[in-house]
């Protein structure tokens, strides 16, 4: 039932939330995250994002429908983007319909925990001073956060 | 089969992706990612340390024991640092 | 820093989230949660919500200030409509902007806790049969629910 | 002292707002609920549950122990149900 995407593109967040509850009169939730790219005190000049094309797609499709088992959603849209992003700009959406909103929240904190962990993306910084920076190391925090959802 | 790389593994390797075809003894991920590190010193920088390296096999993430034996689509790559 | 609002009128959540985003580059996280009207199953013609002037902007404000004692935000709007609701349409808006997404979520799940059980709002459904019915009564989950947070 | 009243408790009395003058025994929030109780069969059905009356002070929430001396404004409200 839910949207997974991936794409180079920018994304239009306020669209996707009307689009998830627009002629529904049964969302009383709507929960919504956007990541964004900090430009890390000035130093950031892009971040270029890696991603395993198909099986992207296919692992947020597969955590989306492990959330819609877990609780009752009415809509589920997750966007991650590839390719240099500039500081400020949109990286990741992630918008939940549900009735209630404790399952709004819990389903999009399990998404956006499981984007940093499970799905196959790859950051890396760009410098302002030209440097390729090392590949972003995966946080112990990241790994913790989406290991309290258990197996997704 | 075919081995798709990903991040610092790609990198290193100096591929996105290539033609594999191990030896009949390379039964598990584990093994092959073993054997991948004696064809050359790319290889060997890749996997210098194996326990980091992540797997999937037809697009599915698989730990170091499973079976490679009927994959078509083997991929190999560091921890995932998305979101 | 925060701004909390108290209004009639709709809002547009999309301008919100760009307002708390707009030439940040220190922003990594905006997490929000739009509360909408739902029709229960049909029987409802709108909501009528009640509040008290003055203390409900107040209040609001107060524990906006809570949460950015609490976490380290970047940016908080909260927005709580009155008047006659219809199903589908938006009663309540919460944004957070924070470096990090854990403290996003967290601080908007506080706030919109906060909102069903300390500000002074009053809900009453008006049905389709024209009936006015009781006034909403408070549940005791969302009781506890803003119990989680102590005293905010 | 000036008195709002918000909800069913609004409804019941019959009106948003009043100025009240308690005597000089009504010291506490509670003391204020027990006495309005007595003034009709409005404020008697208004208040005949007084445990599950919510009070403010200038616009703070108090309980039911608080002092209302030197107050200007009390609110008197049912639990409250926003968000």
């Amino acid at each position: 039932m839910g949207a997974a995407r991936v794409q180079r593109e920018d994304f239009d967040a306020a669209a996707e939330g009307r689009a998830l509850t627009k002629g529904r009169y049964d969302i009383g939730a709507l929960a919504s995250f956007i990541g964004l790219c900090r430009d890390e005190g000035g130093r950031l000049a892009a971040l270029e994002i890696e991603h395993y094309p198909g099986m992207a797609e296919a692992e947020i499709a597969r955590v989306i429908a492990a959330a819609e088992t877990r609780w009752p959603l009415l809509g589920v849209t997750v966007i991650h983007r590839h390719g240099a992003i500039k500081p400020g700009e949109q990286i990741v959406y992630v918008g939940v319909a549900a009735a209630h909103r404790g399952e709004a929240f819990a389903a999009a904190e399990m998404l956006i925990d499981y984007l940093k962990t499970g799905a196959p993306f790859w950051k890396r910084a760009r410098g302002r001073d030209g440097t390729v920076g090392d590949w972003v190391e995966a946080q112990a925090s990241d790994t913790a956060q989406a290991a309290r959802w258990t197996k997704p | 089969m075919k081995a798709l790389y990903f991040a610092w593994v790609r990198e290193r390797i100096g591929a996105n992706e290539e033609e594999l075809a191990p030896p009949a003894e390379v039964a598990t991920v584990g093994d092959l990612v073993a054997w991948l590190a004696t064809r050359g010193e790319n290889y060997a920088h890749a996997f210098e340390k194996p326990q980091v390296i992540r797997a999937a096999l037809d697009r599915v993430h698989v730990g170091r024991e499973a079976k490679i034996a009927g994959a078509r689509e083997i991929a190999l790559f560091p921890p995932m640092t998305g979101g």
